[in-house]
């Protein structure tokens, strides 16, 4: 956690977020992009949860003897977060297996072409 | 002792009316209940406008917690105004709802689909009411998650691929919102918005609260579909069922426009003297793209619902180029256009509910010689399609009005000219519309037959109130333009 | 200090079985590697818990474990059947069958 | 005594990072499915064991123990059974075991 | 895999100790790391591992839909119950000092009581999202 | 140091999904990815938040996606190299960079986000609005900040679960008669 760490860990997390972002507008296959956007928000997690870090703290749960602890408040706006997006990614699932029933694929070029004849 | 708590019920109401909708179960109680919880939160949004109008803004905390700790409710003149229209959309869209809605959804899950709708509603009214950006975030996506499963509820199988895709984009907006709220709360530590108003002073020109700033504002332009990030937006209004279709076109981007404003204005302190600047150039330069690009669109469409849904994109031009103004009477514009707009397409989507029951297709070849077979749906219809265009009496005019006359004080004059110009694409589509249902005649062997009263009235009031508003224009823009004073900053 | 070194030693075979999921070749050998990369995980969040000095976060590692069990069971149950519904119980499950 | 735990916990986690090194590039190396299980396994059950006793000597503390000792039993029970199942399932998909003079499996596909 | 002996035996022998694990989640989740969240999906992960080793029909049968549906209404209803009659002793929405005379016990039970509520909620939920589907074929 | 080698097993872990066109073993390494999240995270401090990514991510999303595979497919169909978003990633990714670099050092204990509000939460001594300071007593804070201070927003978190299993039953549950077109 020196200096040179200071703003690298963030350009790390900075192409993961972008890695996963890239999946989701790229592919045409719908439940990658799911995946995708999975990846995406995992690492807008942690790009909160470095913000949180706090040099020389430990976990924010108070026991005696120690004195200096992170910061709680974006663990608590992750855990609501990860909520969420477990309920977005169910919700997309649950639409996949419907479309799939309905038009036979999963992939968005060919639901378009078929959808487009209707 | 009520009055006290009346932001909190706003909210209570309805979010425990849904699970309970989910206990109860049997149809016809489940619809009794729903449709007595919304027009309660209308009735709750209603006293609450009028308190604060008489008294001033309130603060409510929740948990009993001092503001930067907990989380609390700030309510002025133009989040209860924003209530008060949300809830009203809420409870004339479900009061329309049964009929439609037996048409529409599998018996066995109504109870759900009744959930969902009052979630959804909600979650609209959650936005608007807090003061805490993070719950914001929260409350944005119960809204939207219960969209994108009310509008999969459509018939047409492309209902899903319409949520689906709207589900994507929707999800990739609320996770930049969330980046920008990080990058915020990063500079600032803080979440609530009124603090954070203070503390951001300070940082206003580092790099970090400008990414923040772009971050924030293109996640909102996804989740309002303000043109080029509209895409999501035709589909999800074309497949969805009509009633579904009819709320969320009255209300859920109008939310997404709040919040901007919200955040542009009582956030970052966008004041008279920073007004015309060159952001404010590019935002203008979008609108009005998104507004001619969008008429146009809606112009060549054969189905009626896409076309209203291509003229709401260019509906939200209008309003953020209100906001681009960044001025008292653009953003009274705003404002006032948030509400007419919410009751004239609100008004017209019931209208198409009505033609979809009744003749069972709304292209425009369905829809020939309606004006015979379904007068009064058909008439209705044409008023609200007045308003659109922007007609002298109807509430659309006002909206125009104000606008014209925002662009005027900043000496545009060719936004003035090229705002009247845009109402005369919306006369086209408007008109080729007309001209099918009462200029053509109806298909041999159909008999005249209007839509249940049980739809009309509602759709009837939507419109009719869209009349009343372009006459008694106190009611709407008189406290517009007290919301816009209050957040320029310029009223006590 | 033998702390740390266990550390890295589970960190080097974390790898190696990150390496071995990448490349498969089969279906059984991710499944295989992504059972020993969450015992791996398991064994990490234990030692790191004694490095950093808070071992009352040992529920964790026990989370790992448990969530860890049931991602494979789930893999597992869906390359054999293909679906998570019901199974016929068939008694004539060919080489499946049999008790043990 | 101290003294004899510290020292007993270094040999015990040196030889479990050991364990565990040797099945990870075991994993890697093996040619063919059933030769990695037994890698994998290896790992699993020793490497985890020593690890987790190496840990145990270090907490007496009662509950560290208490819970060191549930992830233990937890590991050896449910490891060797996902392992199992893994074998079984993958015999009934019909990859059978490579036998010496064999073309190595894992090249061909 | 309902073939599997070893695998059936060992899943019995674990599932009520996952349930005895959630619940220490639960209640000691103001102690250490976890709450009612983590726990809820623990004990949905009890029964997802006894429906993927036993099949979905003995999980329907411990488990049944509509029950499940109910229960996860149940636990948003205790969570806004708090909060409503906090509001109704006095205080503000979810002002947890309301509900007893000693605050800071009443913070206490407060939290207790709302943990439980998200819970039931996500327990519920994560078990019956499972089950829709599980339910579903392909093919059909 | 430990950091940086999960870093560098997350950047690798991502990269493989965007390469391979198995979903089967996609969903696998997102389970993997989640692991290695966590176990980040749990390094960061956030044991909490750690806890419920490895449950929730690892455990519970992947049970849904491979029930989804097992109705759906298995195999993406094409996994082909497109421009346009790759610009607007790389757009993106700038943003972001660019907002980095006013951007306090990671652990710096004189950044905002450690000097307001949160020093009031880890002392325990959160004013009410009257101005008189509440205890609530409870070891872990962010227990107490989850389920007190900021308890409105668990309780909006509470409704969304339940939103997503209303929206679930509503999308997925057979009608009882199968006539659904």
């Amino acid at each position: 956690m020196n200096g040179l760490f200071g703003l690298f860990n963030y350009w790390v997390v900075i192409v993961l977020m972008m890695t996963g972002f890239y999946i989701v507008i790229s592919r045409d296959n719908l439940i990658k992009k799911v995946i995708g956007l999975n990846i995406f928000q995992t690492s807008v997690f942690l790009l909160y949860i470095s913000i949180g870090k706090l040099d020389g703290g430990t976990a924010p749960i108070v026991k005696e003897g120690l004195e200096s602890y992170s910061n709680p408040l974006p663990s608590v706006l992750i855990l609501t977060a990860i909520v969420v997006g477990v309920a977005t990614t169910s919700v997309a699932l649950a639409l996949i297996v419907r479309i799939r029933e309905a038009f036979g694929t999963v992939e968005e070029d060919e639901i378009i072409k078929i959808a487009g004849t209707e | 002792m009520i009055r006290d708590q009346l932001p909190a019920l706003q909210i209570v109401v309805p979010l425990v009316a849904a699970p309970l909708c989910v206990v109860l179960r049997r149809r016809a109680p489940v619809l009794t209940f729903a449709l007595a919880v919304v027009w309660s939160t209308f009735a709750i949004a209603l006293a609450l406008l009028r308190q604060v109008l008489a008294d001033g803004p309130l603060v409510y905390a929740l948990g009993g917690w001092a503001a930067p700790w907990g989380i609390e409710y700030r309510v002025d003149a133009l989040a209860a105004f924003v209530l008060m229209f949300v809830s009203l959309m809420g409870a004339v869209t479900l009061s329309y709802a049964p009929r439609s809605l037996t048409h529409e959804i599998p018996k066995d899950r109504l109870h759900l689909f009744v959930a969902a709708f009052l979630l959804c509603l909600t979650g609209l009214l959650g936005i608007v009411i807090t003061g805490d950006l993070f719950n914001v975030f929260v409350f944005l996506e119960i809204s939207a998650l219960s969209s994108y499963v009310l509008i999969a509820m459509g018939r047409d199988r492309r209902a899903l691929t319409a949520a689906f895709h709207y589900l994507v984009l929707g999800t990739i907006g609320a996770t930049f919102i969330l980046i920008g709220i990080g990058l915020l709360y990063m500079m600032t530590g803080t979440l609530n918005m009124a603090d954070m108003a203070t503390r951001i002073t300070a940082v206003m020109g580092t790099r970090t609260v400008l990414a923040a700033f772009g971050f924030l504002s293109v996640g909102l332009f996804i989740k309002m579909a303000l043109f080029p990030l509209h895409v999501w937006l035709p589909n999800a209004y074309s497949y969805a069922p009509s009633t579904v279709t009819a709320f969320l076109a009255a209300t859920a981007t109008k939310v997404s426009v709040y919040v901007m404003l919200r955040f542009v204005f009582s956030v970052t302190h966008v004041r008279m003297d920073f007004g015309y600047s060159d952001l404010g150039a590019l935002t203008i330069a979008f609108s009005l793209a998104g507004i001619f690009v969008a008429s146009t669109v809606a112009i060549f469409q054969n189905d009626v619902k896409r076309m209203l849904a291509y003229s709401s994109v260019a509906q939200i031009g209008y309003m953020v180029l209100g906001i681009s103004f960044a001025s008292v009477t653009g953003l009274t514009a705003a404002i006032v256009h948030l509400f007419n707009h919410a009751l004239m397409k609100g008004g017209l989507f019931l209208a198409m509910g009505c033609f979809a029951l009744v003749i069972g297709g709304v292209r425009l070849k369905d829809l020939e010689g309606v004006g015979r077979r379904m007068p009064w749906t058909t008439f209705a219809w044409v008023l609200g399609g007045l308003s659109l265009i922007g007609i002298p009496g109807t509430a659309g005019f006002i909206s125009k009005l104000y606008l014209i006359r925002a662009a005027l004080e900043l000496d545009v004059w060719p936004v003035a000219a090229l705002i009247l110009l845009s109402s005369l694409l919306a006369l086209v589509y408007v008109w080729r519309v007309v001209e099918v249902a009462y200029f053509r005649p109806p298909p041999e062997g159909v008999e005249r037959r209007e839509a249940p009263w049980s739809m009309l009235i509602p759709t009837w009031a939507l419109v009719g109130a869209s009349i009343v508003f372009g006459v008694w224009t106190s009611g709407s823009a008189g406290v517009a333009a007290r919301a816009a004073e209050l957040l320029i900053g310029i009223a006590p | 200090m033998k702390f740390a070194i266990v550390m890295i030693a589970v960190l080097v075979t974390m790898v190696l079985a990150l390496s071995r999921a990448i490349a498969g070749p089969t279906v059984f050998d991710r499944i295989l590697a992504l059972n020993m990369f969450g015992t791996k995980t398991v064994l990490l969040i234990a030692v790191v818990s004694f490095l950093v000095g808070r071992p009352d976060f040992l529920d964790l590692a026990l989370v790992y474990a448990l969530v860890n069990f049931i991602g494979v069971i789930a893999v597992l149950r869906y390359s054999q059947h293909g679906h998570f519904g019901d199974v016929p119980a068939d008694p004539g499950d060919g080489e499946d069958g049999g008790p043990i | 005594m101290a003294l004899v735990l510290d020292i007993l916990s270094w040999g015990l986690l040196m030889v479990g990072g050991t364990f565990a090194v040797i099945g990870g590039v075991g994993l890697v190396r093996l040619p063919d499915l059933f030769s990695r299980m037994h890698g994998a396994g290896i790992t699993d059950t020793l490497g985890a064991g020593s690890i987790l006793a190496g840990l145990m000597l270090v907490s007496w503390d009662s509950l560290i123990t208490v819970k060191l000792i549930a992830i233990l039993i937890f590991l050896l029970l449910t490891s060797p059974t996902a392992t199992h199942a893994l074998a079984r399932s993958a015999i009934a998909e019909g990859i059978r075991p490579w036998t010496a003079g064999q073309e190595d499996p894992s090249s061909s596909e | 895999m309902k073939r599997q002996s070893i695998l059936r035996v060992v899943s019995k022998l674990l599932i009520p100790y996952i349930l005895l694990f959630a619940l220490y989640v639960q209640f000691h989740g103001d102690y250490g790391p976890g709450g009612g969240f983590q726990a809820g999906v623990i004990f949905a992960a009890a029964f997802i591992l006894y429906g993927l080793v036993f099949g979905l029909e003995p999980v329907r049968r411990v488990a049944p839909p509509e029950v499940v549906e109910k229960v996860a209404a149940l636990g948003v209803l205790v969570y806004a119950g708090v909060g409503v009659v906090a509001m109704l002793k006095g205080g503000n929405f979810l002002d947890y000092s309301a509900l007893e005379q000693h605050k800071a016990h009443a913070q206490h039970h407060g939290i207790l009581i709302i943990e439980a509520g998200v819970g039931i909620t996500v327990a519920a939920v994560m078990i019956s999202i499972f089950q829709a589907f599980a339910a579903r074929r392909a093919g059909r | 140091m430990i950091l940086i080698a999960l870093l560098a097993l997350l950047v690798a872990t991502a990269w493989t999904v965007v390469r391979l066109r198995s979903l089967f073993a996609t969903v696998m390494l997102t389970g993997i990815y989640s692991f290695l999240g966590a176990s980040w995270m749990l390094l960061l401090d956030a044991p909490d938040v750690a806890f419920t990514e490895a449950a929730v991510g690892a455990g519970i999303s992947t049970v849904i996606m491979l029930a989804t595979l097992s109705l759906t497919t298995r195999e993406e169909k094409v996994c082909r190299f497109r421009v346009l978003p790759l610009l607007v990633v790389v757009a993106t990714g700038a943003a972001l960079v660019y907002a980095t670099l006013d951007m306090p050092v990671h652990g710096d204990p004189a950044a905002p986000a450690h000097l307001h509000v949160a020093p009031e939460y880890i002392a325990d001594v959160v004013p009410t609005p009257d101005g008189e300071v509440l205890q609530v007593g409870i070891p872990n804070v962010v227990t107490a900040v989850l389920a007190s201070y900021r308890g409105y927003d668990t309780l909006g978190e509470t409704v969304v679960i339940f939103t997503a299993g209303v929206a679930v039953m509503l999308l997925l549950r057979r009608p009882r008669r199968e006539d659904e077109s």
